[in-house]
């Protein structure tokens, strides 16, 4: 069976079999693969070694580092691509999102005000460090969902430009 | 000697200061707020004692708190580490007052030094090459803009107590002025309690070079060498080695250099471990940037090469003893290069990355130094500075000790947190840095053209991470989620690899 | 210089061979056995290929198949460690027919020294001091009492291929000889598939100080000074450092035993690194013992001293290349030291104690050097030898190193099988090793008349250990039981602290 | 609640509370226990801190070591003591256990035959070391449970001397 693997943004078809047997994008052989830690790997093929880290993303995607490169790894699950195409074409905002765990120190925006590229819109404060989020997008602020003071969570939505 | 230490820090510096301390036999004391109470430091202490809650104001900078744990556990002697009260006069006072020893320079020296202004003016005095700009504070925006269009753009914003970066603002004109000057006090104020704020000329493509020196209480004062700093992100560093190339391959220069730096000290009554910061311009001129009145971050680059335990000299000196070493007695040897590992996300403009470190691989072998405050199953604190560990290579030369640093950060895994191991990978491989081509503004242009490395020779090693990936899979899908997941579900939506200066938005 | 290097070993000393390597930008290729492939070697080598079976002369031993994956490889030469292929003058020979380059000296001086008996003779004709005893091996048990009646007993049993204490015994009498001889020629078969034994008047209370050398190909021969490894359990170093503490006090000395070092070589052809053991009497009188034609397990506390890569030379002495400094280059620093660490459990004679490793905290910081095959999750094999890692200091002084060692010792935390980390802890702390007053019967010694340690001043540390302990009992009751508890089940039996030479009876 | 812990050989009632105050053997206080990885611990009382590291034997039995000291703390279950004092008295007979996993090289003993302490019994190789595990009593070979060539697991039952 094939799986359907974005890796740096480009789509593959891998195909393995039970016995490591596998295909992927030309490259072919037989792989043994053994788990020597958390998220840590070792593959052997064609005689080269790789010591493969991984970090787990959520959904199918993983972050890799091997070999003094880094990949990032989306595993499609057949049913997500579905609701993945789906829903292409839709966007078109933008949501700023908390980059780290830490605290929104000062909002520089407040809804319907207009942003260029690179205005700083939000300060947030972790490990002693004041981070300011600029808008990458031109636009008008369609809603703050913070405010000064509040601890954010990484991946919480603060601010959507439309 | 002293019997009982108390170590007024966390950390990787924390962890350090108490392994020369065992080894000299003395007990060691460590101080904790209560989300460091399984910190390492902690675990490695003789004693050890909750200093206060989290925010460190309340905790590590918490000057009555910390001396009355002094008392309470009876300790002889303060070592400070670097950053917290390392270089704050009153605590330094306040020592004296108790009677606890301060492990460094006395409270007067750290006052004229922690003033740059004040130490501008001394190191002026004492022939010191120095930076045109402000001889004190500015009072408002109208003088930062008179004095900068006066010295000429680019110029520098400094924090008047400041150290590691923090109110540090680099202002390209006139118009930036207003917004990095109240962004550089914000900072100076919440750092140091100090939101003054000076000025000074910006030197075009600078290197940092820096000298180590020890000084007893009876007047002597030795150099150990310079130590060069010049890879810096958001002026704070990330690479240090010693000995500078540039100086190295001058090596007249480094005789003026560090005669300048000895005659430093005395300059302002400086006694104990020192380091005296200059920029360094292309052709070797150089100006007196600081004087970091404690131990550097750095310092273990020194110590690799010298063979000198920088920690028990600290001690000594601080117990009174003169210097065991003549200048003539240090014989550098070798080349040391350290790099600060971060947890910070390289891919988000080096966010912060907090969390639970759950996979740790520490590089060892030939020629390794590993200082860390971390360890698996650790959570790494929101609330203070992101350095986790300072990794550091010894080689007989410059070009095998990057090899080493470089095939070390290979070897080094720290899983469940992002951190700044993968930009070594790629610095220590860029053509211009082997060479030795650097300045203090390298790390902002290397970024910037920072290249694009799916290629094709990478496929295979894409291939292998593919097939751990999908092994992994099956296996996750078996399992409910974890709470790391949390921390990183983020990627996703940053795109791949160009890291922009703070890209955390997303479409 | 070669393209690629197959490293024909497994554990912590083919990760070094590879960390070299690997800074010398040559690709690395590993060998493992069918229980090796998830050890440490595999995963930091750029290629690996199945040896064989766990069976050591199925696959680490087996020539033709390491030849072989050095030919599929197209590996240009190969580094055999220590152990296994490392002094086999027919793998030596091979290599040289299948035009790989053996790193080590050529098949005629390895056999020529692997043969202890020629290499005594050798050492007699060119004027090096040897020990009185046979000049080849003994035919039987009737020559076997006839030569020790004659040289006197007590009298030392040795494999004549051997090397790192196998097959070695020290008789005291004529009545223990029959059952020692056998025993010995029994492990000398084992070990070296040759059970040839001869024999050596034991010296009385000798020290085993050795001298480092490297010969390049062009007649050139250095030392690297001396190493003193008195500290030996069944023959088998434990403990060794540089300088000797005896020819330290005695420098003098120095110059003789390493001038005689450095005679050794030529006088057998020899080239590359390797090593001159001798016996030291107290009065500093030494005997020429053996050569090891390989790597040290100890040279990292060389390296230590001298700053220079051992690995990096034998490559590139190996690659033809003229040695790249002379005797005068060479200015060792400071005292370093290192012990073995071994999956061995000291409260039961030192039986092997393989098994899972279920946590893992390795020391680390200034002067700190470890060397490791070991990580987290990992499982000892039971096949192979029990040691896992080596763990050295460096410091300024004897003293330092030592308090350096014992403080790391203490942060080294190995969980899930028995090491000798206790042991060390207790070694490094005896007042007489301290003072340096040591040979090789030192820890039989030691352990015959080891103090029982549960004194007042450690009942807070058990009353803490006990709260932790019931801590750890009431989650433990909420958990099925682990593979783990199974290999420490045995404990309970064995009584406390009392180590006898081989107490497996239980009551 | 008293617990009953043997320490080095010795019984010790120990109280502990759910605040962490605890008395042992006239010694007494606050202590703060924290886990701080598999087996490790970090215990402050009265300002010391002790790093104590944790072996688990089963039943109850750990080897700890904390200060450089190593002790075996069994803590006794209140059924399983009973069972203790009741089996006391009943031993004499002696197991020689397999001290690790490994494999039977020789045995130089035989049912009936007569052993004297410190006599060689058995041979286990493991890990390139051949051991010779001895006698600890006077006494008659009852049994003889392995043969030459068995692979043994750890505190398997070798030979036992009556």
């Amino acid at each position: 069976m094939k799986t359907t693997v974005i890796v740096g943004g480009e789509q593959q078809q891998v195909e393995i079999d039970a016995n490591g047997r596998f295909q992927i994008d030309g490259l072919g052989g037989n792989a043994e693969i053994v788990a020597v830690g958390e998220g840590m790997y070792s593959v052997i093929f064609k005689g080269a070694q790789y010591a493969v880290h991984l970090e787990r993303g959520g959904n199918g995607v993983y972050r890799a580092e091997a070999r003094g490169g880094s990949f990032e790894i989306e595993i499609v699950d057949p049913r997500r691509l579905v609701r993945r195409e789906a829903g292409l074409g839709v966007a078109g905002s933008q949501t700023i999102t908390a980059p780290m765990p830490g605290k929104v120190v000062e909002i520089k925006v407040a809804r319907g005000d207009s942003v260029r590229v690179g205005d700083g819109v939000i300060v947030v404060e972790a490990m002693k460090m004041q981070n300011e989020l600029k808008a990458a997008k031109e636009g008008t602020v369609a809603a703050v969902n913070v405010s000064a003071g509040d601890s954010v969570a990484p991946g919480s939505a603060l601010v959507v430009i439309d | 000697m002293f019997k009982k230490i108390l170590i007024a820090n966390r950390g990787e510096i924390a962890v350090r200061v108490i392994r020369t301390c065992r080894e000299m036999g003395i007990r060691t004391v460590a101080v904790y707020s209560d989300v460091d109470r399984k910190a390492l430091h902690v675990q490695m202490a003789d004693e050890a004692y909750r200093a206060g809650p989290a925010a460190a104001t309340e905790s590590y900078l918490c000057i009555e708190r910390i001396l009355e744990i002094a008392k309470t556990a009876d300790a002889a002697a303060i070592h400070p580490g670097y950053g917290f009260l390392s270089e704050n006069a009153d605590f330094a006072a306040a020592c004296a007052e108790a009677q606890v020893k301060f492990i460094g320079p006395g409270a007067r020296a750290i006052r004229r030094m922690g003033s740059k202004t004040a130490a501008r003016e001394a190191m002026r005095a004492a022939g010191v090459p120095i930076v045109p700009g402000t001889a004190s504070a500015v009072s408002g925006l109208d003088e930062a803009l008179a004095v900068a269009s006066d010295v000429g753009y680019p110029v520098m914003l400094k924090a008047q107590a400041g150290g590691g970066g923090k109110g540090m603002r680099l202002v390209a004109s006139g118009e930036a002025l207003p917004s990095a000057l109240k962004q550089a006090k914000a900072e100076a104020r919440q750092a140091f309690g100090d939101e003054a704020v000076y000025i000074e000329k910006a030197i075009v493509r600078p290197r940092h070079v820096e000298v180590q020196i020890l000084a007893d209480e009876h007047g002597n004062v030795i150099h150990l060498g310079e130590r060069e700093c010049s890879l810096q992100r958001r002026h704070q560093k990330v690479i240090e080695e010693t000995p500078s190339p540039l100086v190295e391959a001058n090596p007249a220069v480094r005789t003026v250099l560090c005669e300048a730096a000895v005659k430093a000290a005395p300059a302002c009554g400086y006694t104990n471990a020192g380091t005296v910061e200059f920029l360094m311009t292309a052709d070797c001129n150089f100006y007196f940037l600081e004087m970091n009145a404690r131990l550097q971050v750095e310092h273990p680059v020194t110590e690799l090469v010298t063979g000198i335990d920088l920690v028990r000299e600290q001690i000594l000196i601080a117990a009174g003893e003169k210097l065991r070493y003549a200048q003539e007695d240090i014989d550098p040897r070798g080349h040391a290069m350290e790099c600060r590992i971060y947890a910070e996300d390289p891919d988000t403009g080096f966010m912060p990355a907090p969390g639970r470190i759950t996979a740790l691989r520490e590089p060892a072998g030939p020629g390794i130094r590993l200082d860390s405050g971390a360890y698996e199953g650790w959570q790494v604190p929101l609330e203070y500075d992101p350095m986790i560990a300072k990794l550091a290579a010894w080689a007989a030369t410059r070009g095998e000790a990057i090899a080493k640093l470089r095939s070390a950060v290979e070897e080094y895994r720290i899983g469940g947190i992002r951190t700044t191991l993968g930009f070594f990978r790629e610095v220590l491989n860029d053509r211009a840095f082997v060479s030795g081509d650097i300045d203090t503004g390298f790390i902002a242009r290397w970024m910037a053209a920072r290249p694009d490395k799916f290629e094709k020779e990478l496929r295979p090693a894409a291939a292998a991470a593919i097939l751990a990936a999908m092994t992994a899979n099956r296996r996750d899908s078996e399992k409910p989620s974890e709470a790391n997941m949390t921390a990183s579900s983020h990627w996703k939506t940053e795109g791949r690899r160009k890291a922009l200066r703070a890209p955390a938005a997303s479409t």
